[in-house]
């Protein structure tokens, strides 16, 4: 039972329309535009901030396939200005085209990720200079400006996996896992912040289900939760298990 | 051939010292041999580490030479290393990514245009982490700045130069994909009419025959 | 004595890749076998690289081992070094820097904390090259000496002050992170709670208290 966020974020009316028309395998005109436009604004909503270029450009595309449709429902098209039905039909290839596209750089996006992976296997040697010559440098700080400074601030401070012989941390961590190790850490650790708990954390996921195994101790009244401001320092104190009844079956948690 | 021992071992040792891929011309200049003889001495230590079984390996990328794990041994050096190769780019970062890669220099209005949305943010994180970097400004009117990927980038891939990159033909999507998003785009009731109009609508990407 | 081939090249993997002398015991934990064969197989790799007439060798230095340079190189190292291609700081200490100005005064334990290493011979560079100081005394238990950036760092630097470093922005969670927690992976019931944890979740490293 492993945790991944993984959603499907449309970034931009192309990606959308790609998606509805190949993932879905459907034909634009068997399916309401109604029903497109909804998931489109869906989508929207799940966004931060509502941007207004994606918003504009997809009513465009949006006009455009009513248009095209609404051709179809003619009873009769033979008298339909030859002019108009060309500049449509234009319009459509243009889409058509800039599909393409976009769904050409799709692809090569997710090949450049693949050689990300693969270089990410290999390691180099960021050590530097050996003291014995450090003497030498004429200037160390030569060509360093504060934005570098700044920049290797952020880099030491990013979260990071520790040096951890023993507990080899996993990325894909369960919350049911994750409980389990917590009901043997936590009577040990007194009172322990949250961030405490994972400051080993290697990527977000983690701290979810950290956080996620938090909530379910709390739930089942092990732990004391305490958190003094919004947004404060979340404190976690192990209160024990009831002797008698002992924990509740974790291993169905299905979150 | 005492020189060429002695070359061999200097390159290691300079490589070694270096934080940054060391780039063949200086190698050559440090020790006064062409460039080429820097490039042999060099392939024929990777080829030698490769034999030996070593644990790492002499890698060529972006522009320059420099000494890494063997991917092999991935598992130990991630349990021993404090800097991850940092946090995995978002979908959406790498299709900008890709789309600057493979078409720079470009303008951030460019990059929209193809993604159909606005691009800023994305670009700044990129920017931000190295991936990406200005390198120019539009000679037409607004003088637009033009992004370009950096070696960052290069090291990030694994790559040597950007011609290393998978050629952007390999990615155009396959007839099968055309025929989708065209049905998809089409009525129904036009499939007469479509052949009829075909001649005389220069811009249709596909001949119905 | 395939094992032993893969236990070689692990640690040749992780001496590679690390900033600091790797102590035995440690190569030893990593790869689950007792301390002597590591030592066996250290000592057997330093003669492989003696014999093979390496650019580099394998030195046991401050109870750990590391690559060196071989000192008949030094001459090499010494010109790349002048030549002013190797004279940057390795990012190692560019970060130790950076922590250094931005949390002074700090203390070499603290700045150790963060790093997650032992930083006691960047931190002797840096104060060598007179970039940092020691500004004072923790009043507390053990009065650590506490270090700062010099004037001298600001020149080199080109800033008239601290405060011309690039401020730190308030972290902000990442997208990503309020998603995870506000859509897929909520449990039906959590939903009034997600708000209260969301400012923890962000791991942020600069304040402890």
């Amino acid at each position: 039972m492993t945790y991944e966020v993984e959603t499907s974020v449309f970034s931009g009316p192309f990606d959308l329309l790609l998606h509805l028309i190949l993932q879905d395998e459907v034909d634009l005109y068997e399916i309401s535009l109604g029903s497109i436009i909804d998931a489109y604004i869906q989508e929207i909503q799940r966004m931060e901030d509502v941007n207004l270029a994606v918003a504009t450009e997809f009513l465009l595309i949006a006009a455009t396939l009513i248009e095209l449709k609404s051709r179809r429902l003619l009873p009769d098209t033979s008298d339909l200005d030859l002019e108009e039905e060309l500049a449509l039909w234009e319009e459509r290839d243009l889409l058509l085209a800039r599909l393409l596209e976009c769904k050409t750089f799709k692809d090569a996006s997710h090949a450049l990720k693949a050689l990300t992976l693969d270089a990410a296997l290999s390691y180099p040697r960021l050590t530097g200079m050996e003291e014995q010559f450090i003497g030498l440098m004429p200037d160390l700080l030569e060509g360093v400006s504060g934005e570098d400074v700044h920049e290797a601030f952020l880099r030491a401070t990013a979260p990071k996996p520790r040096i951890d012989l023993f507990h080899v941390t996993s990325v894909k961590l369960t919350v049911a896992e994750t409980v389990e190790y917590l009901i043997e850490e936590l009577p040990q650790m007194g009172k322990v912040t949250l961030r405490e708990l994972t400051t080993g954390a290697v990527d977000r996921v983690e701290v979810v289900v950290y956080f996620l195994s938090i909530l379910e101790l709390y739930k089942q009244g092990v732990i004391e939760l305490t958190q003094l401001a919004t947004f404060g320092t979340l404190t976690i104190e192990w209160l024990g298990v009831d002797k008698e009844t002992g924990l509740l079956g974790i291993d169905a948690y299905e979150g | 051939m005492d020189n060429l021992q002695e070359y061999k071992r200097a390159i290691e040792a300079v490589i070694l010292v270096s934080d940054n891929p060391v780039e063949p011309t200086l190698l050559a200049q440090l020790l006064e041999i062409p460039k080429t003889t820097v490039e042999e001495i060099c392939d024929a230590l990777t080829q030698e580490y490769k034999e030996q079984g070593r644990g790492f390996i002499l890698a060529n990328v972006a522009g320059g030479y420099r000494f890494q794990t063997d991917p092999e041994m991935a598992p130990y050096v991630e349990r021993f290393v404090l800097d991850g190769q940092g946090s995995r780019l978002s979908s959406a970062a790498l299709e900008t990514l890709a789309i600057i890669a493979y078409k720079q220099p470009i303008s951030r209005m460019q990059v929209s245009a193809i993604r159909g949305v606005n691009v800023e943010a994305v670009i700044r994180t990129l920017q931000q982490r190295g991936y990406i970097g200005e390198v120019g400004k539009d000679p037409g009117p607004g003088s637009a700045i033009l992004f370009g990927t950096t070696s960052l980038f290069l090291e990030r891939l694994g790559l040597n130069a950007l011609s290393d990159l998978p050629p952007l033909a390999d990615f155009v999507p396959g007839a099968d994909v055309v025929e989708a998003l065209e049905g998809g785009l089409r009525p129904e009731g036009f499939e007469n009419r479509t052949e009829m109009m075909a001649g005389e609508s220069q811009s249709d990407v596909r001949s119905e025959d």
